[in-house]
């Protein structure tokens, strides 16, 4: 029985979980893992699933995907020679920018120049290294100075191929904004930083109702339950 | 009598499993091996008011609907003791309506469980997924619409506002600020006395922050709170 | 030439992009899908993409894996007897749904286009917007517009995404919903089960027999209650 170990049936289920498993995985499983998909008292030998892994790989030879073996784990994937029309896959779909990136291109584009830490403020969070370097690859942001204030902070604005990409003459054909309030007004808050003083007085008893809409009154319900409850607690009580 | 004694964690169990009136009528109904077609109303009220007394009584969230259904359950009993003209074949059962949704939810009811047993992702099955090998991985660019930028700023815009509401009441006395003070008072002096971190002149809400802060920062094991016997002045210090 | 298209070569080159599409893809394809990753004079027929994804499937029989269709379009995926070995991959337990959640899926699988409302009527009680909330982010349940009503609530059906996670073709493949009953036929049985003069005595407070027999030895009900909410109060008051 041990020297037929090695030799696998075409289907024997063990090279079938073993194939499986590669599948489901999202990483590289070693020979280790793939023991350890068995219970303790059925664990196949390393050199079981070392032939159920050759097999496996011979059985996949010319076929769309192949079996590789990288580190100590093996994998699944499509084999090179496929990779121009799997490219294709993706491309109906083209990646969409992150919130954030948006957010800081639209900021830089309507209150330029600005630096980092403008942005930061009117973001109210952190801008990562990696958004400002992908918006300056583009080629739609650039450096234009430093200002003048302790720490020399670099400005950006955007750039000509920012206008091209979007078909604009001139900055001043962004897209209006639909103001709720005065533009003047929130183009002050944005760019200066407000000293406390004048936010407080701005802000003090400006209920905003108009971004936090009651509850809908459409809920018959309440009335009719609580008067529903009466009826029941006269049967009851 | 074997399920006579229920422990009451089990109880609770139980009550908290009902999804609401019908499934607990069901229940009822099921427990007793009664035809739904043939309810009992009179008994059938009583138990459920019990299990909804149980449930006051477990202090679980009665919902609203349970009270409503005890409305209707109550209703219905008491039309079942009019006396009915005698050979009226047209007049409605007072259960019809009650036992059509029954009914109706005792199919939802059944056939969500059906649903729970399909095979499914994750559990049942796992999607065979392989790397894509690309010598060459193709950038796409992500594309973006103009009028996405407007909405984005719009976006923006709106929520610099309401941060900066907050900001207001929070400015004054953050809770955040007043830690990093301390650490700061906490560098030039290795041991502050507990006391000397509150400053009486602000007030009440003054020494309620800066105690929070205190308390975020023992948290998050940034000082050491110090106490050598009880009564003895409180120390404080950096953890490091 | 014609005749020859549906029949592949073992190693067939549109079978092997096809096989490593599928498995590269992240969403199932669609046969549009496959035909997509060929360049526009170079796609092959919807004919030939069908005769190739019948090969694998064939050739993937009694394998590890198989190919299914969820929807309109095809994955691979484990077979379902290999679960028990591939559940110890993934270190989290496979998630478990309420059954509030569960039947609010089913309602609105075998009803749809509904409203929370009409949810809500067949449930019995609320439907919390958790619920909701959790059915739109997995991506199971979509809006699909406003009921023409007073109020205009939205309606909701299931997607594509939850064909393929519930491992469906079509909605059709659902467990079958019993049958309902008429409302004419309920009240007609209600009527016939319950003689005018029983209605009477029943509800009078005299026992009876044919609701709690005697001999039946599960009858005490009532008292088993009482006796738990004594236990209950003194655990909780």
């Amino acid at each position: 029985m041990r020297e037929q170990e090695p030799v696998l049936q075409e289907h024997s289920e063990l090279k079938n979980i073993v194939e499986a498993a590669l599948f489901a995985a999202e990483q590289p499983l070693t020979i280790r893992n793939l023991k350890s998909l068995f219970p303790l008292d059925a664990q196949p030998t390393t050199e079981q699933i070392g032939a159920a892994l050759k097999q496996l790989e011979s059985e996949y030879d010319n076929r769309g995907i192949e079996l590789r073996r990288v580190g100590k784990g093996y994998r699944f994937q499509s084999r090179e020679k496929y990779a121009p029309w799997l490219r294709r896959i993706n491309e109906g779909r083209p990646p969409r920018y992150s919130r954030a990136m948006l957010e800081t291109l639209a900021i830089i584009a309507y209150r330029q120049p600005v630096t980092r830490g403008d942005i930061e403020e009117i973001r109210g969070v952190g801008v990562s290294v990696d958004i400002m370097r992908s918006l300056l690859n583009r080629g739609w942001v650039k450096e234009i100075g430093h200002r003048d204030v302790p720490g020399h902070p670099a400005l950006f604005d955007t750039t000509a191929e920012f206008l091209a990409y979007f078909n604009l003459r001139s900055l001043s054909e962004l897209p209006p904004l639909k103001q709720k309030r005065e533009p003047a007004e929130v183009a002050r808050e944005l760019n200066l930083r407000l000293p406390l003083e004048t936010a407080a007085t701005e802000e003090l008893g400006e209920p905003h109702e108009s971004e936090y809409p009651a509850a809908n009154p459409d809920a018959p319900h309440s009335a009719e339950i609580i008067q529903l409850a009466h009826i029941s607690q006269q049967d009851h009580g | 009598p074997q399920d006579l004694y229920i422990p009451p964690d089990a109880l609770e169990v139980i009550l908290e499993s009902f999804e609401g009136p019908l499934d607990l009528l069901l229940y009822l109904i099921r427990k007793q091996n009664i035809d739904i077609l043939d309810i009992p109303v009179a008994a059938i009220t009583r138990q459920y008011m019990e299990y909804v007394e149980l449930m006051r009584a477990a202090k679980l969230d009665l919902a609203a609907e349970y009270l409503v259904m005890a409305a209707t359950l109550a209703e219905i009993k008491s039309r079942m003791l009019l006396p009915r003209p005698v050979g009226d074949e047209d007049e409605e059962d007072p259960r019809a309506a009650l036992v059509q949704r029954l009914l109706e939810y005792e199919r939802f009811r059944d056939v969500a469980q059906k649903l729970d047993d399909l095979p499914r992702v994750g559990r049942d099955i796992y999607i065979a997924r392989t790397d894509f090998n690309d010598p060459q991985p193709l950038r796409l660019l992500p594309k973006v619409e103009l009028d996405e930028l407007a909405v984005a700023f719009q976006r923006v815009i709106q929520r610099a506002e309401h941060l900066r509401h907050l900001h207001v009441t929070r400015e004054v006395l953050s809770v955040r600020e007043r830690m990093t003070r301390i650490m700061q008072q906490l560098e030039t002096h290795e041991f502050r006395r507990f006391e000397d971190l509150f400053d009486v002149i602000e007030g009440r809400m003054g020494l309620v922050v800066s105690f929070i802060a205190i308390l975020e920062l023992c948290r998050d094991e940034l000082i050491v709170v110090v106490q050598n016997q009880p009564f003895a002045p409180i120390h404080v210090r950096t953890a490091a």
